[in-house]
C-alpha cells in the first residue's frame, strides 16, 4: 500500500490550526537559527490521513483480532473501560509538577497501586517510576548497586542470571555496570543448585530470576537459592514478567525474593501498543526501601482545611532518604498505572482466580495439543521444552525432531500458524530449547478457543513440509526478508522519493 | 462477580479433561512453605460501572490545567491533539499488538513505525532515528551512553562528557543512573550570564565522548552559538542537541548545524501530557552511530514475491540477541504514543508544523508584553530570544506568588526553586498554542496584584 | 482556511485537464436566474480547536442528568452502556458503511444485524425481527400500517385500530400522522380505574384490524390481562404490543401470550438518551405479517462456493424496488444504534439481561418505599406492579414541583399534565440501573419539603 | 466466522453488574407476567465480544477503508471531531423533556442549525425533527396535504413525481394517502415539460423533484417547472439529497421550490453507520411553516436572571401554530444534528467551496474515465448515462454496450471493483439508464485516488467477461446468492443451533 509520502494533496495542512495569538508580522525570532528548509513531510488531509492509518492498521494482528500466544509477553484481553478512564482530563491534562492538592486524586491512586502491588509480592516498599520491565530491572539493580555502596561492599561488582533468563536481565544489570555471571540450567529447565552454588562468593551482588522461569516451569528449588545466594551476602531478584502465573498461591517474597519488577502491561493488561507503553513498578524488602527513586506517595492524616479524596488521608510525594534519583523525569507513565488500576479493581484479591484461570489454560492446551498430536499421529514431531507434569501461565514445545525428520522448523510452524489466523508463539526463546516454541494463552482466552487452536497446531504441524516452506501465504505480504533488510538498510523514506 | 475470565463456570470440566480433580493440582509444583495460604489481603472485585464511578471521583479531585489559566511546562507541553489521533491509535489492531515479532502480520504497525522514522529524520536533519525510547530523559542518557561507546577509542577525554549545567535536576539524575555504571565521568558545561552557552567551556570539551546541551534551553532561551559548537568540539566528540520538536517547525534543524545526535522529549506531537507519561522520546543520528544506537529500527525490505515490506532491523545491537552485550536493555517502549505522533505529524505536514511553532511563539510573545507591564516582574535573560517558555525573576519566591495565584484560578508557572537554590525567586512561564488570551490577561492582572502586595 | 478538501490547491490543475478555465465553468447550466451570486450570509469557517472549544461551551451549558438527581423517564432510560459497545461501534468499518448493498464487502454489518434480529426475536418471542427502524413511536406507527395491510380484507371493522387510552400524545400524534392517509380509523381502547385495560373495551375491538397497547404502559404499570387480549380479539385483528425491551429480561415476552407484533423503543439496549435521538425502534412479529413489515431484514444465505453468507432480503416490500406500492419508504435507518443495542445484549447474556432488569426493578422499589413515607405524596396505580416508572399523585401542580426541587438538585420526574390536563397533579416518576441510593434520599426529602410548604 | 450462538463460553454474565439497590428477595413482581424462560442469548466475555465485533467490522467496507463512489448517497469523510463533540454529556446524557434551561446549549445549536438551513436552500423555516430524508419526504408531504385542507382544496390528492426520483419519493407521499402521477423524463434524462404540462390540474398537490436530478444533471427548466405547478395551485418539493452540488451556487428558493428536505448525512456527513441513523431535517417556504411538526426553536430576549449562552438571546421551544404534529416522539436525530453542526462550522461559508470541490471531483473523475477508456480502447463498452457537458456532483454511465457486446452487466463491474478494493457505484438506480453505475466521489477525495480508480475502473471494463463473472474473488465471501436468501429465508438463528 501507499506510504506517507506517496501523498501529496492538501495544499497548506490537514489540519486548520487558529490563528497566532499576534500575526506573525508582529514577531521577533532569534534569526540567525531560523530554519531555512521545510521538513520535507507528506501532505495529507484528514480524510487521506484517516484512511491510511485505518488502512495500516487492518494489516496488523492485535489481541482484538485473534489469538495470541506469545509466550512471555502475556497477551490478554485488555478491559475497554480502562481506556475511557485513561481519557479523562484528571489524569491527561494534568502536570506532574502541579502541586499536591491538585493530584489528590492521582496520589490515592498510585497508593493503592503501590500498596496492592506489595501485598501481592510480598515486599515492604513500591516505586511506580519505571516505565517498563527493564527500566524496572534497570532500577532494582541500581538500588542494590547504591545498597552495597552505602554499607562498605563495593567489591560486589557481579550478577548471576540463569542462561535461560530474558535478555534484559543480563543487558539491565551490565548497563548498570555490573559484570555477568551466567549459570547453566539442569536439564529439565530449573535452576542448577550445584552450578549455582559454584559460582557464589563475596563478589556476587544480586542473582536475578524469574518464577516461574521463562520455560513455564516453577522453580521447586526456589527456597534454596535463595538461601544460597543470602548465604554469600547476596540479593535476591526476581523478574515480574512471568508473575500472572502465582498471584494469591505464592509470592516473591515468600520464596526469598529482596526486589521484584512487575510488568503492569502484562499482569496488569496496559495495552501493549505493538512494542508499548509499558509500566515497570519495583517492589523491595524494606532494606532496599530507602534506596528507590522518588517520590514515592505516602499518606498522613489530613489537616483541617485540606480537601481529601479519601477521608481523613492527605496523600503526598515522599523522597526516600538515600533514594537513587531519577529513571523518568516525571512520576513514570501514569497513564498505564491508571488502565492497571482499573484492571486491579475489576479483580480485586480475586486476582488469585486470574492467575488460576492463566494456569489452568495453558496447561489445558498443553494437553490438547499433546493429545490432538497423538490423535493425528504427529506426536514424534515435537516435545516439551522440558519434561514437567504441570506448567504454570505457559509451556515451551521444542520442534527439534521435526527439524530432524522433515526439515521444518520452529519457524515454519510459526509462519504457518499465521496462516490460520493466529499470531505465533514466541519463537527461538528461550534460547536453551533448541527449535523452541513458547505458548502462553493467557486467562482471556475461551476454551473453545485453545480447542480450536489445538486442533489447528497439530494441523499444521502435520502439514508437508514444502506447503509450510512457502508459508504464510495469506497474510498481507508473504515471508519477509531480514536478511535484505540489514544488507540494504532503509531506515526512511529515500530522498528520491521526496 | 469478575467478568472478565471467559472459562469461569468450566473450570472442572477443563480440569477434569486433564485427569486433575482441583486447582490445588495444577499448583502442587509450589512447595509447600512458599505457599500463600489466605486470601489476598485486598478488596474484592467491582463491576466497570463502579470503576468508573470511583475513577470519576479520584480524576475528578484532579484539578486539568484546562479549569486555570496555566503557565506551567517545563518540559511537558500543553497541546491539541488532534481528534482523529485518539479515534486510530485506539483500534485494536493497533492498541493490542505487541513488538512486530512476526513481520507478516505487523506490516501495518511496522510501517507506520518506519514512517515515522521517516518524519523524525526530517524534522531533525539527521539520516537515522529510531522509532523511539521511553522518554526525552532517558534518550538523552542513551544518548550519552551511545556517544562514549563510538568514540571511547579516540576520545582525548577518555569517558568524560560534557554536560550544559542548564539541564534540569531530575533529568540529570536520569543520567546518571545510566552512565555512572559505564565509568562516565559527567563534567558540567558553563553558561554565559545571558543564558548562552560559554565559548570557553565548549573549547575545554574538544577531546571529550559527547557534549549536550538543549535548544531551546530549560529556560526556554534559544542559543545561536550552538551552530558553531562542532567546528569547536571537533569531529571525535559527539554534538548532542536535546530539542523540544516543535520548535523545529521554525528553528533551524540541529543535525543541519553538526549534531551527531539530537534526542528530545516527543510529547508535543501526538501525546497529551498524561502527568508524564506515557511520553515517547526521541532519538536520531548520524549513520556512524546507528549501530550503537539504543532501542528498535524498522527498515523497508521486500517479502519472498519482491514486494515491499518492512521488518525490525540491526536487532544485534538488541538484549534478545546481544544480552549483556547490548546498546541497550530497551525492549517494552513507546511504539503506541510515537504512532501518535507520526499521525499529528501526518496531519500537519510541513505548513502545519511551521503554523504550530508560529502560535507556540505568538503566545509566549503575548505573554513577554502582558509581564512587561507588570511593575516587580523581571526577565532572567531579557535580550535573548524564548521559545515556549521564559524566566522571569519576582519580587518574592515563586512558590509564593503560585500560592497565592491560585485564588485567580491561575497556575503561573514553574517555581525554578526546585531546580536551584539560586532561582528561589524565579518562575518558569510557559505558554504554547493552547494559550488563550483572556488567561494572559488574567495572569496579568493577577501577577501584578501579587508583585504590589509584595513589594509594600 | 477550510482543512477538509484533498484538492485545494489543485483546482486550476483539474479544470485545465478538462479544458475549463474556472469553477464557474462547471456551474454553467446553472440559469442565470437561479443563480446565487453572493456569498453565503453566514460565518466563516472554524478549525477543529475551535469548534471543540464552542462545543464545550455550549453543551456545557446543557445540565446532563448526571449532576443532578433525576428521576424522569418517560419513554427513555438512562442507562450503562458498556464501554466496549461505544469504541467497537466507532471502528471507521461500521460508522462510515452505508447500506450494504454489496454483500461481499459488507458481511460484519450484515451478519451483526442477522445476529441482532435473533437477539430480538429470542428477547421478544417472535420469529421475525426486521434490523430496526427510525424509533418507537414509528415502530407503532408502522406496526399498525402493516396489520391493516394484513387484515385489511378480514377485518368486520375495517380499517378500525383500537389503541391504548394511555398512549402519550407525541407517540399518538406519530401514530396519527403516520395512518391518516391510509383511512385508517384510530379508536381509543379504555383503560379501568386501577390502570388496567377495560376487558370490554378490548371485546369492542374483536374484528378490527389491530389493537395497540404498551407494556408495562407508559405509566410504568404492568397489566397481566393482556396476556387474554389475543384470545378475546381472535385471529384476524393483530395484537400489537409496545414494550420496553429491558422489562423482558424479567416479564414475560409478549410473543409469549399471543402478540402478533411487538415494537418497542430500543433506546435502553445501547444506546444513551442523546436528547431523544439517534436511537432505534424494535420491530418483531410473526410470520403472517412479514412480508408486510417495514424496514430492511437481513438472511443467512451462501455465496457461489455454498459458504455462509448474509444478505438483504425480502426486498421486493421496499421503496426502491416497489416505490410507491412499498410496505414503507423507510431507507436510512438507525442501523448503527441498532448495531450498539446487539452488542450490549450480546455482552449481557440471558443473566445480565434479568440482572439489569432486576436492577431496574430494585430501583423503582426503592424509590417508592423512599415516596411513600413523604405526607402528601399518593400512588396513583397503588395496587399495580410498576416497571421502571410510576405515577404519583402530588399535593400541588407537578410543574411546579419541579421547579421547585431545582434548588435541591433534584428533577423529580415528568410533569403528566404535559400528557394530559387532568394529571397536572401527577408525575411520573422513573427509576433506572443508574438511580443511586443518595439520589433516592434527596428526591424523598426534597419532595417532603416540598409537599409540606404546598399544604401548609 | 463465527456468529453469536457459537459463543458458550462465560457462564453467567459477560458483563457484571452492580448489586441491585434492593436485594432480589425483597422485591415483589408482577407474578403472573414473569417470564418463563430467559431469552435464548448467547453467552460472550468481553474479550470474546470485542474479538467478535472487531472481526466483524473487518469483514465491512467504509469511507475510512477506501473510495466509496456511491452515488446518490454522498459517502464523504466523516471529521473525526464530530464524534468527540458527540459524546460529550451535555448531549449524551440529557433528555428532551428537561425544562428549556437545561437544554439552552442544545436548543442554540439547533436553532443556528435552522437558520443556517434555511440561508443554503432559501426557505424561511426549518425543522429539525425528521430523522432521515424519508421523513423529511414524508414530513414536508404532510405539510402540504394540511396546508391545502386549510385552504379547502381537500381535492388535490395527487403528486407528480418524475420516473427517475428516488424511492422513497413516491412512497412517502403514498403513505400520505397521495395518488402518484409519474412523468417520464426527456431523452437526455431532464424533465420532460410538455408531459409535466399534460397531467397538471387542480387535482395536483405537489411535484417532488431533486435537482440536480439522480442523473447527476442540473435542471435547466426547473423554474418553468415550478411556473407550471404554481399555474396550478400545487406546490413544488425539492429532494434535497442531492444538495452538496449546489450550496452556495443556487438554492431550492432561488429555483422556486416551496419546501425541501435535507439529508444532513449526506451533505453534512453524519457519518452513514452501515445504514443510519441520519437526520432529515425540512425547510419551507412562509406559507407552510405553521404547519411544520412542533416544536421547533426560536428565540426571543432573554429576561434578567435567566441564564444565556448568547448575549440577551433566550432560546425556546416554539410550536407552529397550525403544526401536523410529530414525526418523532422526541426532538429528532439531536445527536446527528450536533454533528453536522460541527461540520456546518468547519466550512461556515465556506460551504459554497465544498460543493463546488463535490462538482470538481466528479466531472474530473467523468474526464478521467472517458479518457483513460479511450486510450485503453474500451470507450465503446459505456457511454454516460445522459448526454451532457458538465454534471454535477455525480454521474451516470450506462454499461448497455458492455452488455450487448460481451454479456458484462453493471454489476458484473460492481463485482470487479470490490476486487481491486473499492466500494462499488451504485448500481441499477436511477431505473431510467439500463445497466447504470452512478458514480459520486464527493468532494473528500483526493485527485491521485479519482486518477487511480479511473485506471482501474477502466482495466475492470476491459478485463475478460468469464473472470467478471466470477468476481469478487479477494473479498471474504464470494458472490453472495440472493435468490437462495429469499428462497430458503433464515432471518433468525435456527432453533437447532441454540
Ligand atoms: C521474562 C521477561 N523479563 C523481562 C522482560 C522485560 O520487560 P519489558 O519488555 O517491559 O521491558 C520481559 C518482556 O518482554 C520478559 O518476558
Ligand atoms: C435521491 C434521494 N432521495 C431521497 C433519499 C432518502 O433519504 P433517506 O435515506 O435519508 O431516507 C435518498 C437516499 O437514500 C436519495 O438518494
Amino acid at each position: 500500500m501507499n506510504n506517507l509520502w506517496d501523498f501529496t494533496g492538501a495544499k497548506g495542512s490537514g489540519y486548520a490550526q487558529p490563528a497566532p495569538l499576534v500575526p506573525e508580522s508582529e514577531l521577533t525570532f532569534a534569526t540567525s537559527l531560523l530554519r531555512k528548509d521545510a521538513p520535507r513531510w507528506p501532505r495529507l488531509s484528514e480524510p487521506e490521513m484517516v484512511r491510511h492509518y485505518t488502512n495500516l492498521s487492518r494489516r496488523n494482528f492485535g489481541i482484538d483480532t485473534g489469538f495470541y500466544p506469545l509466550g512471555s509477553c502475556t497477551m490478554k484481553h485488555n478491559p475497554r473501560v480502562n481506556e475511557v478512564i485513561a481519557q479523562m482530563p484528571g489524569i491527561c491534562d494534568i502536570h506532574p509538577h502541579q502541586p499536591e492538592h491538585h493530584l489528590q486524586g492521582l496520589l490515592a491512586i498510585f497508593h493503592e497501586m503501590q500498596h496492592m502491588l506489595a501485598v501481592c509480592a510480598g515486599m515492604d516498599a513500591v516505586t511506580l517510576q519505571p516505565v517498563a520491565g527493564a527500566q524496572g530491572e534497570f532500577t532494582a539493580v541500581r538500588c542494590i548497586q547504591e545498597y552495597f555502596r552505602e554499607r562498605g561492599e563495593a567489591q560486589r561488582t557481579r550478577i548471576v542470571v540463569p542462561d535461560s533468563a530474558h535478555g534484559t536481565n543480563p543487558a539491565s544489570a551490565a548497563m548498570a555496570g555490573f559484570e555477568i555471571v551466567e549459570v547453566p540450567s539442569t536439564e529439565d529447565g530449573r535452576i542448577d543448585l550445584q552450578a549455582l552454588e559454584a559460582v557464589l562468593d563475596d563478589t556476587i551482588a544480586a542473582m536475578m530470576i524469574t518464577n516461574p522461569n521463562t520455560l513455564g516451569l516453577f522453580e521447586t528449588d526456589i527456597a534454596a537459592a535463595s538461601e544460597l545466594v543470602h548465604g554469600v551476602g547476596g540479593q535476591m531478584y526476581y523478574d515480574g514478567a512471568n508473575f500472572n502465573a502465582i498471584i494469591g498461591r505464592t509470592s516473591p517474597g515468600l520464596m526469598g525474593f529482596d526486589a521484584v519488577h512487575y510488568n503492569l502491561h502484562k499482569t496488569f493488561s496496559q495495552p501493549h501498543g505493538g512494542g508499548g507503553p509499558g509500566s515497570g513498578p519495583i517492589g523491595v524488602k524494606a532494606h532496599l526501601a530507602p534506596f528507590l527513586p522518588g517520590p514515592v506517595v505516602d499518606v498522613r492524616e489530613a489537616e483541617e482545611g485540606e480537601r481529601t479524596v479519601e477521608l481523613g488521608r492527605w496523600f503526598h510525594w515522599r523522597e526516600p532518604e538515600h533514594s537513587i534519583g531519577k529513571v523518568q523525569q516525571w512520576h513514570g507513565n501514569a497513564g498505564a498505572v491508571l488502565r492497571c488500576w482499573a484492571f486491579y479493581r475489576r479483580y480485586g484479591r480475586d486476582l488469585r482466580t486470574m492467575s488460576e484461570h492463566a494456569v489452568l489454560n495453558a496447561n489445558y492446551l498443553r494437553h490438547a495439543i499433546h493429545h490432538e498430536a497423538k490423535e493425528a499421529g504427529v506426536d514424534h514431531l515435537f516435545v516439551d521444552g522440558a519434561r514437567t507434569d504441570v506448567a504454570k501461565h505457559e509451556f515451551t514445545l521444542s520442534m527439534q525432531p521435526a527439524k530432524e525428520a522433515v526439515g521444518v522448523t520452529a519457524m515454519d510452524i510459526a509462519k504457518g500458524l499465521l496462516d490460520l489466523g493466529y499470531m505465533a508463539p514466541t519463537v527461538y526463546f528461550p534460547l536453551v530449547v533448541p527449535e523452541c516454541l513458547m505458548i502462553e494463552p493467557t486467562e482471556t482466552e475461551a476454551k473453545d478457543t485453545l480447542d480450536q487452536f489445538a486442533k489447528d497446531f497439530v494441523a499444521v504441524v502435520g502439514t508437508d513440509p514444502a506447503t509450510l516452506h512457502a508459508a504464510p501465504v495469506t497474510t498481507p505480504v508473504r515471508r519477509v526478508d531480514e536478511v535484505y533488510a540489514a544488507r540494504n538498510l532503509c531506515l526512511r523514506v529515500p530522498e528520491e522519493d521526496l | 462477580m469478575v467478568d472478565q475470565l471467559p472459562n469461569r463456570g468450566r473450570e472442572a470440566e477443563m480440569l477434569s479433561a486433564m485427569g486433575y480433580a482441583s486447582m490445588d493440582d495444577l499448583f502442587s509444583d509450589v512447595p509447600v512453605d512458599v505457599r500463600m495460604n489466605e486470601d489476598l489481603p485486598l478488596r474484592g472485585p467491582q463491576t466497570e460501572e463502579e470503576i468508573i464511578a470511583d475513577a470519576r471521583r479520584l480524576l475528578g479531585a484532579n484539578v486539568p490545567l484546562g479549569t486555570m489559566a496555566s503557565f506551567i511546562g517545563a518540559g511537558l507541553y500543553r497541546n491539541h491533539v488532534p481528534a482523529a489521533v485518539f479515534q486510530l491509535v485506539t483500534r485494536g489492531e493497533f492498541l493490542t499488538a505487541y513488538t512486530p515479532y512476526q513481520a507478516e502480520v505487523s506490516q501495518g504497525m511496522l510501517q507506520a513505525m518506519w514512517e515515522f522514522q521517516g518524519l523524525i529524520s526530517e524534522l531533525v536533519g539527521l539520516p537515522v532515528a529510531n522509532l523511539s525510547v521511553y522518554d526525552g530523559s532517558s534518550a538523552a542518557a542513551e544518548s550519552i551512553t551511545c556517544a562514549v561507546r563510538v568514540h571511547g577509542r579516540k576520545a582525548t577525554q577518555k569517558g568524560v562528557v560534557y554536560i550544559s549545567e542548564m539541564v534540569p535536576p531530575d533529568r540529570w539524575s536520569v543520567i546518571h543512573n545510566y552512565t555512572q555504571g559505564g565509568g562516565i565521568e559527567l563534567r558540567k558545561l558553563r553558561h554565559l550570564a545571558d543564558g548562552t552557552l560559554d565559548p570557553a567551556s565548549v573549547a575545554e570539551a574538544a577531546g571529550s565522548c559527547a557534549v549536550y546541551v538543549e535548544q531551546p534551553n530549560p529556560l526556554g532561551l534559544l542559543d545561536g552559538s550552538l551552530t558553531g559548537v562542532k567546528d569547536i568540539v571537533g569531529e571525535h566528540t559527539a554534538f548532542i542537541v536535546g530539542v523540544n520538536p516543535v520548535s523545529l517547525g521554525l528553528y533551524e534543524a540541529p543535525g543541519h548545524y553538526g549534531a551527531d545526535i539530537v534526542v528530545g522529549e516527543g510529547q508535543p506531537f501526538g501525546s497529551p501530557m498524561t502527568a508524564g507519561g506515557p511520553i515517547y522520546g526521541i532519538f536520531a543520528c548520524s549513520k556512524a552511530y546507528m549501530r550503537q544506537m539504543p532501542g528498535r529500527i524498522v527498515g523497508r525490505t521486500i517479502d519472498e514475491d519482491e514486494q515491499t515490506a518492512y521488518c525490525l532491523t540491526l536487532s544485534t545491537r538488541e538484549q534478545h540477541i546481544r544480552r549483556h552485550r547490548a546498546t541497550s536493555n530497551l525492549c517494552t517502549n513507546e511504539t503506541l504514543i510515537a504512532l501518535m505522533g507520526a499521525m499529528h505529524m501526518s496531519l500537519l505536514g510541513p505548513e502545519g508544523v511551521r503554523n504550530l511553532a508560529v502560535r507556540n511563539a505568538a503566545a509566549l510573545h503575548a505573554v513577554v508584553q502582558a509581564l512587561n507591564g507588570v511593575d516587580g516582574v523581571e526577565f532572567v535573560h531579557p535580550s535573548g530570544h524564548h521559545f515556549n517558555e521564559i524566566a522571569v525573576q519576582l519580587p518574592g519566591p515563586a512558590a509564593d506568588c503560585i500560592e497565592a495565584l491560585e485564588a485567580h484560578g491561575v497556575l503561573p508557572g514553574f517555581d525554578l526553586g526546585r531546580w536551584s537554590e539560586d532561582r528561589t525567586n524565579q518562575l518558569l512561564v510557559t505558554a504554547t498554542d493552547q494559550t488563550r488570551p483572556e488567561e494572559i490577561e488574567r495572569l496579568a492582572t493577577a501577577m501584578a496584584a501579587w508583585c504590589a502586595e509584595v513589594v509594600a
